[in-house]
């Protein structure tokens, strides 16, 4: 192994730490009854967040910062070492997801009935591996946690799943497995290469450029379908309506994620050149997924099959963004990929608290809530409002930079992405619209009761995270700048050059001798010549 | 002169015909035991040629030794083949196939 | 001249018998067409100056295995009525694959020489000043004396599964014990009994 | 100061509607209406001192950094320089007396403080983007507005069609978004920045510079501006994105004062002044502006002629003066457009509050064809509309006194006769739409007040009499009842008779405001237009906020005289028509309808709009959508995908089952089979 | 070299034949009331033998002029195979109890001399070693799968297995017969040095020939259709001995054949894997989908696993066969936990069930044994964080270190196609109903080694850098 310097500026191994911690749970979990279960499940996830603030305020965004924090270094694989450690990007990934979990324990709190200890084990180890995802610093380590995570997942959904759970499960696991093995090959061709699995060392290692090219494909193949990109989407919507609420929150808020931090982490630092090469392809493919998904979106009958289509629309923005080659493109895909973590996340909880009181995802069971539960309401309309993008949550921060970014590489691409904004207004404003508008018709809809304060403490949270990014997401955006600058310096030297980039024109006050149209205008703008 | 050539065309046709027999019979296992001893011929034929060619006795002590595996072979498949019969009552090839797909 | 002539004679009737022994509709011909031919075989053994192993081809292969074929076709008390020789539908394309191995074999192995490099590798070159039998035996009880111990280790094997699976432990039947066969006298076993005319015995 | 002015109705917004019922109606009212009038009473002086030169430079107070990336910086921050003053003062004038209207409208209204919650944030957000010194500040206002307007046209959720015309709203706006969305990229690719202040002082210098959209080459000003443009088209529903507005007369009338007349609809406006030194810079996209803003004004007004509903007369007629606004800055008449819309948000709110208030003592009807005689009825509410008819048709003799409209419409049309070009044919197209303005707005007020009453056809009215008080006002959205109402109409007509009811005018909650607004549409014009257009005293009013082009302005005033006369001469004409088609023979409207019915049809189906756009875009949508999912995603992706593999997988299972025959000579066969390939593959090698 | 010598380097198999000569004289004097005492014996002989086997890495050699070699690379697998033998004998009295005619003495004594044929086979140095080797072990293997001989399903096993591992070793025999032809000689280094100028057409043949009869012992496709009916058929002690130690000893006999006397012919015989590792893989994996019987799916499997090992063996460096020792230690360690787990499978009676369905909601009556299942089919799909994965990542970089990397993306994305039918099993385990509840847990000791195999699955990255030592080690022996 290179040299390694260690950098943790806390005085205990904390990363490790947070992944140990809900390993032991689970293991206290499966071993425990339901009640306690539940509670161990909710106290190691709070501690892990606890865990998460500790480290994000000690985290060390200072102009001289090292770019690689907390880490950790123990050769103790034979062929790759449990080398942990973290830049800006997985932090904030991580805060998401240890933000999450505690919501998550809460949001099955009373919807989980049956196999409590298990259920609670599973996801505890689904954190133990999500956290590992993002900061192991080994490649693969990485590779093990990116694919340990399918387990948990499938079980997940499979026991505690709809009714159409093992198609989903299946469809999950193995789509996104036959994804990632082709990754491995190339990891392995890579490490072959370069002689370091270390992720830092390979981010600087230069691969040829042909060589890249199938690197780059082989990586694409796990997070296209992990993200996931038209055409392979298919099986997120099956497996998010197949899962249970917390589960499709997971899925929805950290699972994607992999994927545009596996670009970011991985394709574009390591294989430059291959990613512009097919720019190009995923320009195309990410915008074929705005507008067909989002029109998929708009007549769908599922509430959770919607706003998984709609994650596979804002996800494509999320694509486009890093392949946008400039800071503004990759700290907004970055935004996105938190911000959607946040909403569709919290979108899942609202359709959750809606599926325990009446049993059905169908939107046309429900209509006129905004009557008898006016907070659901105000809530559901909220995380509505941020999923189409409003300015002052966080979903638009994100769509507004990756959008602007991408525009300053295609203006085409620029403008059919944006279409979304348009779409996703569509199709949310029509589900919240049968949802919660209208009279109530159905008895039983009339029966349920507004929000409970268990439900509340799981919304409330999300919903301030989701207006102070909106608000000041400088707080988000701050800790990823430097390491966000350095991928697109890396990437610099392939960048192409954007459609859109200007000409300067010989200054010619009296522009209107060129076109000879437009006459009024062009008097005026005489007169303004004189008047100046 | 007869040379090595004779003696591996006629091992090898006994080769293929015992091959042969293996898989072209579905009527009596027994055969199929036959035709194992006339490929195990075959090799032994083929052992003995290449040893008295080469000038070595390696061959022949191989040949040797196959045929007292031979031998416990034939005792075993034989064993199997009555307790095969005592079960099923048959030895049709045909037969044998309860286990499949 | 006469070699050539025993050569084809052996050969050809190995062949044929061979052939017989696979297509014959009757097992006990099949046994028979197998015992010509390995006796056959043994005659292209000796041509080729192995004695022992043409020697070991007629008493173990006809002496033994051929034999106990014999013996267990007959054992199983086949219906022979029932077994019409029937070949399985494909033989023409089986027939074809082995014609076709077989010329390839041939293609491939027809051009055998021994170059320098083979006959350097000798390991036993065959001895000029021996017997046959005398050199095999020196061989196999020196250099070749740990396999020729797993070589009764696999009859051995051999023999113990023999048992093992047909061996049958049959209720009702008693047991010979020699020694009170032998412990047994005959005044124990017999009793004179002065029998009147007319009646019956009374056991 | 300024943060007070705009926060408070956030503030307002925020405990109205957090504590909902919990806080109760009154509270809640008071919460939000001292909240506006307190903000109204600080934006006053502000926009007084820009008046009277006691303060002239813009100042900008930064709040908070908003938005860092690389080079791309965006504060909350306001700017407050004369446009913003303006802006300040039409805003929280018209919403705090809108707020303390709606103490009345709304009076019976179980979800008071949700109402008020709506209001006031809507205020809050417009406020954000007037005072907006970087685009996207403004965007951020923009799409605030979108949202109020959103939730308040929705705000009876219960209706369908209240709901439908909600999501209409957000949805149309959302395409001029996209285009806002993408204008503000190209700026940003630019010039680097999206600081309005910078992008001003730098867009000259881009002058016949090029730059790619699309793959083709395009000025760049042109591009950047005509996003832009689209934006503005969107908010402020010109031709093509206008059908949401209408529709969005849905919402409660206080609402439509508020949004759709006086302010939200007005930021389409606003902004291109506000960039007005950058579409200077393109005369492409002047000319676009001046045409579409002429389009929408002859459009609106024609429709504006046959409708019936009261309040879609008034819609119609907003956005018809809009349009006069975009082709007063499309001919670069910054200024006039900025009066118009000053005066404009006094008179418009007038009428619609006005129209509110008709609707209020009408139990709810809207149909002007169940109105009539309610001059003596509702007399206040009468002269207010009658104020503000006289503002909006600019009745005014040259050089004595003038309505609001009057010298707003007057310095528009004779500005764009005076630019020549694009601006002659606005001119024309101005002087037919101010006939048509006239004759719409005489027309409403002919048939709501004057001539007999013909309460009894309505079917509101007929509820009133029926269960005299039982009969509350969430009534109104009831849909099958509306339905109904709406085929009485049609097979009976009008009925007069007053069918025992008796309208009772609005309580003085209502009244005041109209009062206020008659004032202001009454002396706006006025007071104003010295500050507002006139060349040597716009220049210093505006003092850079906008570009003011002195030299139009001059020209302005020495127009032809016919051009001077020409708005009062076809305000008379659309007067006249409208008299003796409404009061002397009020036979005629049926007879020109009967003899015109294609054109009548047309007209009343709004040119086709909403049933091409549905064609065209909504139904497709749909239908592709399904076919996506259907046949894209399960009867492609998915059935050659994932499905497909695995079934091709389980179908490569059940073959080599059936291989996996059981019979021994086919296990030998496969195994020399293998071994034939392996040997020939060795001989071949 | 003095016989003595000689003698010392084989006491792994001298102590076990000794062992099973005894032991052949207390089962045929205490008839099978022995047969537990015998099995604890015969346990107790693969122990030492195991002992024995400490000693032999640092004196290794070869043994009677060639014939037997004692090597680290033969220590490993004599590791694995004694220890996978001591399981199958294990495991069997509770097995055969409840089975017509009980647990009979013969059976230990037939896994000894099967595993001393075993021993002989990965330590051979001459082709005549192997054969004997592997017909020693072959005939204690024949009558193995036919033990229950009352069966028609262990008849019938054991008929077709004697038949095709006939026509096997005839096969082998041949091609043993031609390169002894065109060699000249039967020892691993006399083939070497023949092949090593220029690969003649005859040597070819002999090579392909001799692949072939050692493709069917491994079970590779296309040699492998006996597989699925022996494994199905045979009692399933026997077959969890023969999906591991047999295999284990094949694929290192492979191994040593291919690196010792084939060496030089490297491209020749690098083709070949390279086509019955793929072929193994698919057909492995596709053929298992739709399986209702656990053991015929867990024979398919094994057909499955054996591909990805080739898929090592092919790279021909010595890190891919350290790769592939890792591959079959940690396949052997999974096997043997599936068919422990597999064991455990009896209806209320105690009678052994082998029907997947009979599996549904195990785990809800079983947590432990539910869990141990998914571990191992996790691990056998090579999913990570099973060990199970690692043996696939170690062939995989082998072969991706050898340049094979379009062997390794085809590889790898059928091996997708394997974890679907393991996920089957899974999920009848964890998502269907509840079927009929099994009989109690057996022995403790059967459990006990589950969850070490299961725990070593999952924590056997702890053990990489011994593992990778060890591997490494041995594979050097060959090279």
């Amino acid at each position: 192994m290179g040299d390694y310097t260690i950098m943790n500026q806390l005085d205990f191994p904390i990363l490790s730490l947070m992944m140990a911690l809900p390993l032991a749970g689970a293991l206290a979990a499966l071993y425990s009854n339901a009640a306690t279960a539940r509670m161990i499940a909710l106290m190691v996830t709070l501690v892990n967040f606890v865990l998460g603030i500790v480290l994000w305020l000690n985290f060390d965004q200072g102009p001289s910062a090292p770019q690689w924090q907390f880490t950790e270094y123990a050769p103790l694989f034979s062929r790759f070492a449990w080398a942990m450690g973290i830049d800006g990007i997985a932090l904030l990934l991580i805060v998401l997801t240890v933000f999450l979990m505690p919501i998550c324990i809460l949001a099955s709190w009373e919807a989980i009935q049956k196999r409590v200890s298990e259920y609670m084990a599973a996801f505890l180890l689904m954190e133990t591996m999500m956290i590992g995802v993002f900061t192991a610093q080994d490649i693969f380590l990485f590779y093990i946690f990116f694919e340990a995570g399918l387990i948990p997942m499938y079980l997940i959904i499979g026991i505690w799943g709809g009714v159409n759970r093992i198609y989903a499960s299946y469809k999950f696991f193995l789509y996104t497995l036959l994804g990632s093995v082709l990754m491995l090959i190339a990891m392995l061709w890579m490490v072959n290469e370069a002689g370091t699995t270390e992720i830092p060392a390979l981010m600087a290692y230069n691969f040829d450029p042909k060589a890249q090219t199938w690197l780059w494909l082989a990586f694409f193949a796990s997070f296209a379908v992990k993200m996931p990109m038209w055409p392979v989407h298919t099986w997120l919507p099956d497996a998010h309506v197949q899962a249970p609420t917390a589960g499709s929150v997971i899925l929805a808020g950290v699972m994607l994620k992999m994927g545009g931090y596996g670009f970011i982490r991985f394709s574009l630092p390591m294989f430059p050149d291959a990613s512009a090469q097919f720019a190009w392809l995923v320009y195309g493919l990410s915008i074929v997924a705005v507008v067909y998904t989002s029109l998929v979106a708009l007549v769908q009958e599922d509430m959770k099959k919607l706003i998984a289509y709609s994650s596979v629309a804002h996800m494509a923005i999320v694509t486009v963004g890093l392949f946008a080659f400039n800071q503004a493109g990759l700290e907004g895909a970055m935004m996105v990929m938190l911000g959607h973590g946040l909403v569709a996340s919290a979108l899942f909880l609202c359709v959750g608290v809606i599926y325990d009181r009446l049993h059905t995802r169908e939107i046309s069971r429900y209509g006129g809530l905004s009557i008898n539960m006016p907070k659901y309401a105000l809530l559901f309309l909220l995380f509505t409002m941020a999923s189409i993008g409003l300015p002052g949550t966080s979903n638009f921060v994100g769509e507004f930079l990756a959008l602007m970014g991408v525009y300053q590489a295609s203006s085409f691409v620029a403008l059919i992405a944006t279409t979304g904004i348009i779409f996703g207004a569509a199709y949310m404003l029509y589900l919240y619209r049968r949802v919660c508008y209208g009279d109530l018709v159905h008895d039983d809809a009339r029966a349920m009761k507004d929000l409970s304060p268990r439900e509340l403490a799981i919304l409330l949270p999300v919903a301030a995270a989701t207006l102070w990014m909106g608000v000041y997401p400088e707080s988000f955006l701050a800790p990823m700048r430097a390491d966000i600058r350095a991928v697109v310096e890396r990437v610099a030297p392939a960048k192409p050059e954007g459609d859109a980039k200007l000409t300067p024109g010989t200054p010619q006050p009296a522009s209107h001798d060129a076109h000879g149209e437009g006459h009024a205008a062009s008097a005026t703008s005489e007169h303004a010549g004189e008047a100046h | 002169m007869i040379g090595l050539q004779h003696y591996l065309v006629v091992s090898t046709i006994l080769f293929v015909m015992g091959v042969l027999g293996i898989f072209i019979n579905r009527k009596n296992i027994i055969v199929i035991l036959m035709a194992v001893e006339l490929i195990l011929l075959s090799v032994n034929l083929n052992l003995v040629a290449f040893s008295a060619y080469l000038g070595d006795l390696v061959g022949q002590v191989f040949s040797m030794f196959v045929l007292t595996v031979a031998a416990g072979e034939a005792a075993i498949g034989l064993a199997i083949l009555v307790i095969y019969f005592r079960s099923r009552g048959t030895i049709a090839v045909d037969d044998a196939n309860r286990m499949k797909g | 001249m006469i070699q050539l002539f025993a050569f084809y004679l052996f050969a050809s009737i190995m062949i044929a018998s061979g052939a017989l022994t696979i297509f014959a509709r009757n097992p006990v011909h099949s046994v028979l067409w197998l015992i010509l031919a390995f006796f056959n075989a043994a005659g292209l053994m000796v041509l080729l100056g192995a004695e022992f192993i043409a020697m070991l081809l007629v008493i173990v292969y006809v002496g033994a295995v051929a034999v106990l074929f014999l013996f267990v076709v007959m054992m199983l008390n086949i219906d022979y009525a029932e077994l019409r020789a029937g070949f399985v539908s494909y033989l023409p394309f089986g027939l074809l694959i082995a014609v076709i191995l077989a010329a390839e074999i041939l293609l491939g192995v027809g051009i055998w020489q021994a170059g320098p490099v083979e006959l350097a590798q000798r390991a036993a070159p065959v001895p000029q000043d021996l017997p046959n039998i005398e050199a095999i035996g020196t061989l196999l009880y020196t250099r070749y004396i740990f396999l020729f111990e797993v070589a009764g280790l696999v009859l051995l094997v051999a023999m113990i599964g023999a048992i093992v699976l047909t061996h049958r432990s049959r209720d009702g039947v008693r047991g010979q014990n020699i020694d009170r066969q032998n412990r047994r006298r005959p005044q124990d076993a017999t009793v004179n009994v002065n029998q009147p005319v007319g009646k019956g015995v009374e056991l | 100061m300024i943060q007070l002015i705009v926060f408070l109705p956030l503030l307002a917004a925020l405990i109205a509607g957090l504590g909902n019922k919990a806080l109760g109606n009154v509270p809640a009212r008071i919460i939000t209406t001292g909240g506006l009038f307190i903000s109204c009473a600080l934006s006053w002086p502000i926009f007084i001192g820009f008046l009277t030169g006691a303060t002239s430079e813009a100042t900008v107070v930064p709040v908070l950094t908003w938005l860092n990336s690389d080079t791309f910086n965006a504060m909350w921050e306001f700017r407050v320089d004369t446009l913003t003053a303006t802006m300040l003062v039409v805003i929280t004038s018209v919403s705090a007396l809108v707020h303390l209207y709606s103490w009345g409208y709304m009076s019976d209204e179980p979800d008071q403080p949700r109402f008020f919650a709506y209001l006031s944030l809507f205020t809050f957000a417009m406020l954000m983007l007037v005072t907006a010194n970087n685009l996207l500040q403004m965007f951020f206002g923009w799409e605030g507005v979108g949202l109020a307007s959103y939730l308040l046209i929705g705000f009876w959720f219960r209706k369908p069609s209240a709901n439908a015309a909600a999501i209409k709203a957000f949805v149309v706006n959302r395409v001029g978004d996209l285009g806002f969305m993408m204008g503000i990229f190209a700026t940003y690719l630019v010039f680097d920045t999206i600081a309005i202040p910078e992008i001003l002082e730098a867009a000259p210098s881009m002058a016949g510079s090029t730059i790619g959209f699309l793959g083709f080459r395009f000025e760049t000003m042109t591009v950047i501006c005509l996003l832009l443009f689209v934006g503005a088209m969107g908010k402020s529903a010109q031709l093509g994105l206008h059908t949401w507005l209408p529709d969005a007369m849905e919402g409660p009338t206080p609402v439509s004062a508020l949004i759709h007349a006086a302010t939200m609809v007005t930021a389409g406006v606003f902004m291109v002044c506000r960039l007005s030194p950058m579409f200077e810079v393109s005369p492409t996209a002047m000319t676009v502006i001046t045409y579409v803003g002429a389009a929408t004004c002859l459009f609106a007004a024609t429709v504006g002629t046959v409708q019936t509903d009261i309040k879609r007369v008034i819609a119609y007629s907003t956005c018809s003066q809009l349009g006069y606004m975009f082709f007063a800055a499309g001919v670069g008449a910054y200024g006039a457009a900025m009066f118009h819309l000053f005066t404009h948000a006094f008179f418009k709110a007038l009428l619609f509050l006005g129209a509110g208030s008709v609707i209020h003592a009408m139990h709810h009807e809207q149909d002007m064809r169940y109105y009539g005689a309610l001059r003596k009825e509702i007399p206040i509410t009468f002269w207010a509309m009658t104020a503000g008819t006289l503002a909006i048709t600019g009745v005014g003799v040259l050089g004595v006194f003038g309505f609001a409209g009057f010298y707003s419409k007057d310095a528009i049309l004779e500005a764009a006769f005076a630019a020549g070009g694009a601006g002659t044919a606005a001119f024309y197209v101005g002087i037919f739409a101010a006939l048509l303005t006239s004759f719409y707005s005489w027309r409403l007020v002919f048939l709501t007040f004057f001539g007999e009453a013909r309460w009894a056809g309505s079917e509101h009215i007929q509820h009133a009499v029926h269960d005299a008080h039982g009969h509350g006002h969430d009534e109104h959205h009831d849909d099958a009842h509306a339905a109904h109402a709406h085929d009485n109409h049609a097979h009976h007509g009008p009925v007069t008779g007053t069918a025992g009811y008796k309208p009772h005018e609005s309580p003085w909650v209502m009244l005041l405001p109209l009062v206020v607004l008659s004032f202001g549409a009454v002396f706006a014009g006025y007071i104003f237009h010295h500050a507002f257009v006139d060349a040597e005293g716009g220049a210093h009013f505006w003092n850079g906020s906008l570009y003011f082009d002195e030299h139009l302005m001059h020209e302005m005033h020495e127009v032809p005289l016919w051009v001077k006369l020409a708005p009062a001469g076809v305000m008379l004409t659309g007067l006249l028509i409208a008299w003796l088609a409404y009061i002397k023979n009020t036979d005629w409207p049926a007879k020109f309808t009967a003899q015109f019915h294609v054109l009548y049809d047309f007209l009343l189906h709004k040119w086709y709009f909403d049933e091409l756009y549905n064609a065209i875009f909504v139904k497709p949508a749909f239908a592709i959508g399904r076919f996506l999912w259907k046949v894209g995603d399960e009867g492609i992706v998915d059935r050659f995908g994932p499905n497909g593999m695995a079934a091709l997988v389980v179908a490569g299972g059940r073959v080599t089952r059936k291989l996996q025959s059981g019979y021994l000579y086919t296990y030998a066969l496969v195994m020399l089979l293998g071994l034939a390939a392996a040997v020939t593959w060795a001989i071949t090698r | 070299m003095d016989m003595l010598t000689s003698l010392l380097m084989t006491t792994p198999e001298l102590v076990l034949t000794g062992a099973g000569l005894i032991l052949l004289m207390i089962s045929a004097f205490g008839g099978d009331s022995t047969a537990r005492i015998v099995s604890w014996l015969a346990i107790a002989a693969l122990l030492s033998a195991g002992l024995t086997l400490c000693g032999l890495p640092g004196t290794g050699g070869q043994a009677f002029d060639g014939l037997y070699q004692a090597d680290a690379f033969g220590v490993f697998a004599k590791v694995l195979i004694y220890a996978a033998a001591a399981v199958s004998i294990l495991v069997a009295p509770r097995f055969f109890a409840t089975t017509q005619g009980g647990m009979r003495a013969e059976y230990p004594i037939l896994i000894l001399f099967a595993t001393v044929g075993m021993g002989l086979m990965v330590s051979a140095g001459d082709m005549l070693t192997l054969y004997v080797g592997l017909e020693l072990n072959s005939l204690a293997s024949y009558v193995l799968a036919s033990f229950m001989r009352k069966d028609g399903r262990s008849a019938e096993a054991g008929l077709k297995y004697f038949v095709l591992g006939a026509l096997a070793s005839g096969i082998l025999l041949y091609g043993t017969s031609l390169l002894y032809g065109f060699t000249g000689s039967t020892s691993y280094d006399g083939i070497a040095t023949a092949m090593a100028d220029g690969l003649s057409n005859g040597e070819l043949f002999g090579l392909v020939f001799v692949l072939a009869g050692l493709a069917f012992k491994i079970s590779a496709v296309p040699f492998h259709m006996w597989t699925p009916d022996v494994y199905e058929g045979s009692p399933t002690p026997v077959t969890a001995f023969f999906a591991s130690a047999p295999k284990v000893a094949a694929i290192t006999l492979l191994i040593r054949v291919v690196t010792e006397a084939m060496g030089s012919a490297l491209d020749a015989w690098q083709q070949i894997i390279i086509f019955i590792a793929l072929a193994s893989i698919v057909f492995g994996a596709v053929a298992a989908i739709g399986q209702t019987n656990i053991k015929r799916l867990m024979a398919y499997s094994s057909i499955n696993n054996v591909g990805f090992a080739l898929i090592g063996l092919a790279a021909g460096t010595p890190e891919g066969v350290a790769a592939v020792l890792s591959y079959m230690a940690i396949y052997t360690i999974m096997t043997i936990g599936s068919f422990l787990c597999i064991m455990q499978m009896r209806d209320a009676e105690g009678r052994p069930v082998e029907d997947i369905a009979s599996l549904a909601g195990l785990s809800q009556s079983r947590k432990g044994l539910a869990a141990a299942f998914a571990i191992f089919m996790f691990s056998l799909a090579g999913i990570p964080p099973m060990m199970g994965f690692w043996a696939k990542f170690l062939v995989f970089d082998a072969a991706v270190g050898a340049g094979l990397t379009v062997l390794a993306v085809i590889g790898i994305a059928a091996s997708v196609i394997g974890a679907f039918y393991y996920l089957k099993i899974i999920k009848t385990v964890y998502f269907d109903e509840p079927a009929a509840a099994y009989a109690p847990a057996g022995s403790r000791i059967e459990n006990a080694i589950m969850a070490v195999a299961a725990t070593v699955i999952v924590l056997g990255y702890l053990l990489n850098p011994f593992l990778d030592r060890v591997t490494a080690t041995a594979a050097a022996s060959l090279f």
